[in-house]
């Protein structure tokens, strides 16, 4: 570490850098979330390099559903930024709305996975089958379970914005959407479109 | 000098690691004793006595921060000795293969080591393999190549008197090599908690001269070729 | 006594201090980008095709953390957490490499 | 977040039980783990007679079968490790010092830290019902190496691996909820005028062991996950037939382990940091110098996981570099022990009871760090590996971060917690106690390391090498200073119960320390300050020539 950055580091009251304690935990938050979705991820890639014969296996995902899942959540993401833009701006209704519309993606996100799961499953592919489904289904579960820990956080925010009550909150979730939404970007290539 | 209480010596580098183990002992025990002794001097010779303060020391320039970082830049020094003079040990254990005069594939399972020689044609998984249960028979001063597998869950591999030890992993096949230097009898046993069993899971060396081990040889070969005619015997 | 953090979180919530990007612009662009993807996948060119998919995931990925996520906004002192935890899966990746792809495996 | 810091809460539930203040939360915390030191404590006791005595009933428990003894090992490792080290040293001190410390009245999310121990409390709950369930505890080591603990046909039980994994999962769950709030506390709640390079060690030491937890723990948590299903639902993550790769969880594991040393070890550096000033009255020595090694050890406890796994299969080229950068986190680990001693230099040391303990903690943590060279050096490894000279190793590097450090803690900071003083005379007793026992105990273990004795056998006998007089003497060494350790609890606890009921009242400084806790009466009321303090300086004023009397409290005015 060089002088300067020292002096920074010592001098700086984080507070002042403009980093409230709510985001600030949602920071570290997802830091740790980074590292088991990353190491999941790194597992994985590192499987798969050793073993290429998991194609033949990756063919049979739904590119389909996955490319609408994509785009579900990548719209998803936009209206959740722009709920916080209106939280910005005061307008506490139409960010319940935008929230309202993201939490609505989160619905669809989940019924086409749940199409997807049962199509697979009654073609036979199931987790034990191999080991790419395995790991097929650890990473998509887990993300789901994220995206519905994501739309009950969402939905108990959007009944208080309403009201007025920590507009705040609208941007944690909403980070939390994106980070969700980003694990979803680098899935979909992984477990669907590289065969 | 605390070597004495290792086991007995038995392979071509049991003397190396021994050799390590003591210079390691040497370096780092008189840093701790030195250490120790700093401690309780300073202790000592700084209680509380009526009328003498405390010297207002916080040691925030480089100047008064060397009293540590000295020391501890000697230490690094000494760390890197040590790892100098370890490095090659473990370099010609583990990482190089000499030419071997023997092979034999070791097999760890739920309580037991299996023991595969090649037979005549010196290739295993050949016809003319046989296996041992229990006891490995190796002849002396000759490189023995082995490779170690495991049926069911981690074992390892551990040779006290030929300072011996290597996990065996599931679905590897990890090779290795030592060179016993003492005809005897030695203990195999299984350092790698695996279930039960564990405590009873250990089998015999026998390290012999060239002449024993032929005949050891033979008298296997001689009792499995008659079992031939079975076969699914493995 | 008073809680400053609270009081600061509501400040910023409501300000809108910065300059918004163009949200929907970013959205379009992003996308472009999946379509790009999956047609790449359709084509199965080997080895450029991975890479090429990857690179547009990981564009895609900084678009929503810089703009959606505003991390560029943010003190840099963000990028250092999440960089930090990045690192920490390199050491990972690193150090797992050589036994799990190139291990002396029996099949 | 939790506005109800304000209004004191009511009735005996709102107070003690469902609290969010985190005064209570520590205490909460810390009985849970005193409560499973004692646990553990009996485990070490069943294991020491087993070994002395193989095969015969053992007074208090019974007779050790192979499999019990297994099982025995593993929840002693986990016991101690997870439900004594992490929540006594991390959440409890964290949660009652962080506040206290930077002159704030809470934890940044009171309601999340009241999550955080509930979810804790159900890990225990689970933890120990493991014991009792078909087929008994878990039995694969502390470690949970699959595939032995990836499948019931391999280890036994069916449920005994899986509650265990759930435990873990749960009590890491609670400790990144934990985390989250230490180390947002520390960065946003601290008092006017307190700069980060202000803050007290105990406090930067405590994030950092944090930051360090939550960035490690996450591909394990990843990986305890994949040996759950592995063994719920018939996935191969860790089975070799079906592709996988029993190293990776290794990997894993240690990826998360090694760094996890360092988390319990850090928060014991932290009480030894806050309390060597105190009684030297002077300042600590080279206190920007120690949190930068401590930044150091932070980072680099990335980077040496795999030396527990030098001869565990994986490429022995990976060996060396492991080694290298292993043994060259010595460096700042030796800085901060050297300016803990430099502090003692040139000051006026009152051996009171915490700095025995801290001194202690330091005279025996020396042989533990320079014992972690002979581990750290592969070839030495070779045969060191999986013997006793590891056991005696990790006790002598764990036991004085966790328990003098701990008792050193409970001795300066009891008055604060409690509002009672502790008393002295059995305090030193405890002290006498417990070094000479914890030395009795592991000495003799280097030796039966050197001799070959491998860990986790229930009884040396089995062996021939280790058949004979010298190893039973060893052991039986061991066991008394096992015994006498246990035993020299007795005053610790009958101290803590008597000084509870009757202990001299404690004033708001006993120690006439510098922190910010001590500006608060003991115990300090809901909300900590009445006031909010200023802060005008370092934590570490002592003997300043800026002031008449030998300690300059942080908030005092210029």
């Amino acid at each position: 570490m060089d002088d300067s950055t020292v002096a920074k580091l010592e001098g700086a009251n984080l507070e002042d850098l403009g980093i409230p304690t709510g985001r600030l935990a949602m920071w570290w938050f997802l830091a740790s979330e980074i590292s088991i979705f990353g190491g999941l991820v790194c597992i994985f890639v590192l499987l798969r390099w050793r073993h290429p014969e998991w194609a033949s296996e990756a063919v049979h995902t739904i590119n389909a559903a996955g490319a609408l899942n994509t785009v579900v959540l990548l719209t998803s993401s936009l209206s959740a930024v722009l709920a916080h833009q209106a939280a910005e701006d005061g307008r506490y209704r139409k960010a319940a709305r935008l929230l309202g519309a993201t939490f609505g993606g989160g619905v669809i996100f989940l019924c086409v996975k749940a199409y997807e799961y049962s199509h697979e499953i009654h073609a036979g592919f199931v987790p034990a089958r191999s080991m790419f489904w395995s790991f097929y289904y650890l990473m998509t579960g887990l993300h789901a379970l994220h995206v519905i820990g994501g739309m009950v956080a969402m939905f108990v925010i959007m009944l208080s914005v309403r009201k007025g009550l920590n507009p705040q909150r609208v941007e944690y979730v909403g980070i939390y959407w994106h980070f969700v939404d980003i694990v979803w970007i680098f899935l979909f290539p992984l477990l669907y479109l590289a065969s | 000098m605390f070597d004495s209480w290792l086991p007995e010596a038995a392979s071509s580098y049991a003397e190396k690691i021994d050799g390590l183990l003591v210079f390691i002992t040497v370096i780092v025990g008189a840093w701790f004793l030195a250490s120790e002794a700093l401690l309780v001097y300073l202790a000592l010779r700084y209680r509380r006595v009526e009328g003498r303060p405390a010297a207002y020391i916080p040691a925030n320039t480089l100047r008064v921060m060397a009293v540590v970082l000295v020391p501890c830049v000697v230490i690094l020094v000494f760390d890197l000795v040590i790892d100098a003079v370890a490095a090659p040990v473990w370099h010609e254990i583990k990482e190089t293969q000499p030419p071997h005069d023997a092979l034999i594939r070791v097999s760890g399972e739920q309580w037991a080591w299996r023991f595969f020689y090649p037979g005549p044609d010196g290739v295993l998984d050949s016809a003319d393999d046989f296996e041992v249960v229990n006891e490995m028979h190796v002849p002396v001063g000759a490189v023995v190549l082995f490779e170690l597998v495991a049926k069911d869950v981690l074992h390892s591999l551990w040779i006290p008197a030929l300072r011996l030890k290597q996990d065996a992993v599931p679905g590897r096949s990890i090779r290795g090599w030592f060179k016993a230097t003492r005809e005897g009898r030695y203990e195999i046993i299984c350092a790698e908690i695996c279930g039960f069993g564990h405590t009873l899971m250990k089998s015999g060396l026998v390290v012999e001269n060239q002449t024993a081990y032929r005949a050891w040889l033979d008298s296997q070969q001689g009792t499995q070729l008659a079992e031939a005619g079975h076969p699914g015997q493995r | 006594m008073s809680r400053k953090p609270e009081s600061s979180e509501q400040a910023s919530a409501t300000a809108g201090a910065h300059a918004h990007p163009n949200y929907i612009a970013i959205w379009s662009i992003l996308l472009f980008a999946m379509l790009v993807s999956v047609l790449l996948g359709e084509l199965e060119i080997p080895g450029f095709t991975t890479t090429l998919i990857f690179t547009i995931a990981i564009v895609k990925a900084y678009l929503v953390a810089a703009h959606f996520m505003h991390i560029k906004s943010e003190p840099r002192f963000v990028v250092l957490i999440l960089a930090s935890a990045a690192a920490c899966l390199y050491f990972l990746f690193i150090g797992l490499a050589p036994d799990t792809v190139f291990g002396p495996f029996v099949e | 977040m939790a506005h109800s810091a304000h209004h004191p809460p009511v009735g005996f539930l709102g107070r003690y039980v469902f609290s969010t203040d985190h005064k209570v939360i520590a205490k909460q915390y810390l009985f849970t783990g005193i409560f499973m030191a004692l646990v553990g404590g009996f485990l070490a006791y069943v294991i020491r007679m087993q070994l002395t005595f193989p095969g015969e009933s053992i007074p208090g428990y019974g007779h050790v079968s192979f499999v019990h003894y297994n099982a025995v090992v593993t929840l002693h490792g986990t016991i101690m490790i997870f439900w004594v080290a992490m929540p006594v040293l991390l959440a409890a001190l964290a949660n009652f010092l962080i506040p206290l410390m930077i002159g704030a009245e809470d934890m940044a999310f009171p309601r999340l830290n009241m999550l955080s121990y509930w979810i804790f409390l159900l890990s225990t709950v689970v933890l120990l019902s493991s014991f009792f369930v078909p087929g008994g505890a878990a039995a694969g080591g502390w470690t949970s190496y699959p595939p032995l603990s990836g499948s019931a046909a391999f280890s036994g039980g069916q449920w005994g691996v899986s509650l265990w994994i759930l435990a873990v999962a749960l009590e890491f769950a609670a400790f990144l909820m934990g985390g989250i709030n230490f180390i947002t506390t520390a960065f946003n709640m601290r008092a006017p005028g307190m700069k980060l390079f202000d803050m007290p060690i105990m406090v930067w030491l405590q994030v950092v062991a944090a930051i360090v937890f939550m960035l490690s723990v996450g591909p394990l948590i990843a990986g305890a996950v994949m040996l759950l299903l592995d063994r719920l639902v018939g996935t191969g993550f860790f089975d070799p037939a079906a592709g996988g790769d029993p190293l990776l969880f290794q990997h894993l594991f240690w990826f998360f382990g090694h760094p996890e040393v360092y988390v319990v070890l850090l928060p014991g550096f932290g009480v030894i940091g806050e309390i060597l000033p105190v009684f030297s009255r002077k300042p600590i020595f080279g206190y920007r110098m120690i949190i930068y090694a401590t930044f150091v050890t932070g980072v680099m406890s990335f980077i040496v996981w795999a030396h527990h796994q030098f001869i565990a299969g994986i490429d022995p080229r990976l060996a060396t570099p492991f080694s290298i950068t292993t043994i060259l986190i010595s460096v700042p680990i030796a800085i901060m022990v050297f300016s803990y001693m430099a502090t003692l230099w040139r000051g006026s040391i009152e051996f009171k009871t915490p700095m025995l303990f801290a001194l202690g903690a330091l005279a025996v943590f020396l042989l533990g760090g320079v014992t972690g060279i002979h581990n750290g050096t592969p070839a030495a490894d070779i045969f060191l590996h999986d013997t006793y000279f590891v056991v005696a190793h990790f006790h002598y590097a764990l036991i004085p971060p966790v328990f003098f450090a701990f008792f050193a803690a409970m001795y300066y900071w009891f008055p604060k917690m409690f509002g009672r003083m502790l008393n002295e005379r059995l305090g030193v007793a405890h002290f006498v106690f417990t070094f000479f026992f914890m030395n009795l105990t592991f000495l003799p273990m280097f030796l039966l390391g050197f001799m070959g004795h491998q860990r986790r056998i229930a009884d040396p006998r089995v062996f021939d090498t280790l058949r004979n007089a010298q190893v039973e003497n060893l052991h039986w060494l061991a066991t008394i200073g096992a015994i006498g350790l246990l035993l020299g609890q007795i005053p610790f606890l009958v101290n803590l119960v008597m000084s509870l009921i009757r202990g001299e009242r404690a004033e708001a400084n006993p120690w006439r320390a510098n922190t910010l806790e001590w500006t608060v009466p003991s115990p300090p009321g809901h909300g900590n300050f009445e006031r909010q303090p200023v802060v005008y300086r370092g934590p570490y004023e002592y003997s300043s020539p800026e002031s008449s009397e030998d300690f300059l409290p942080q908030n005092a005015a210029p």
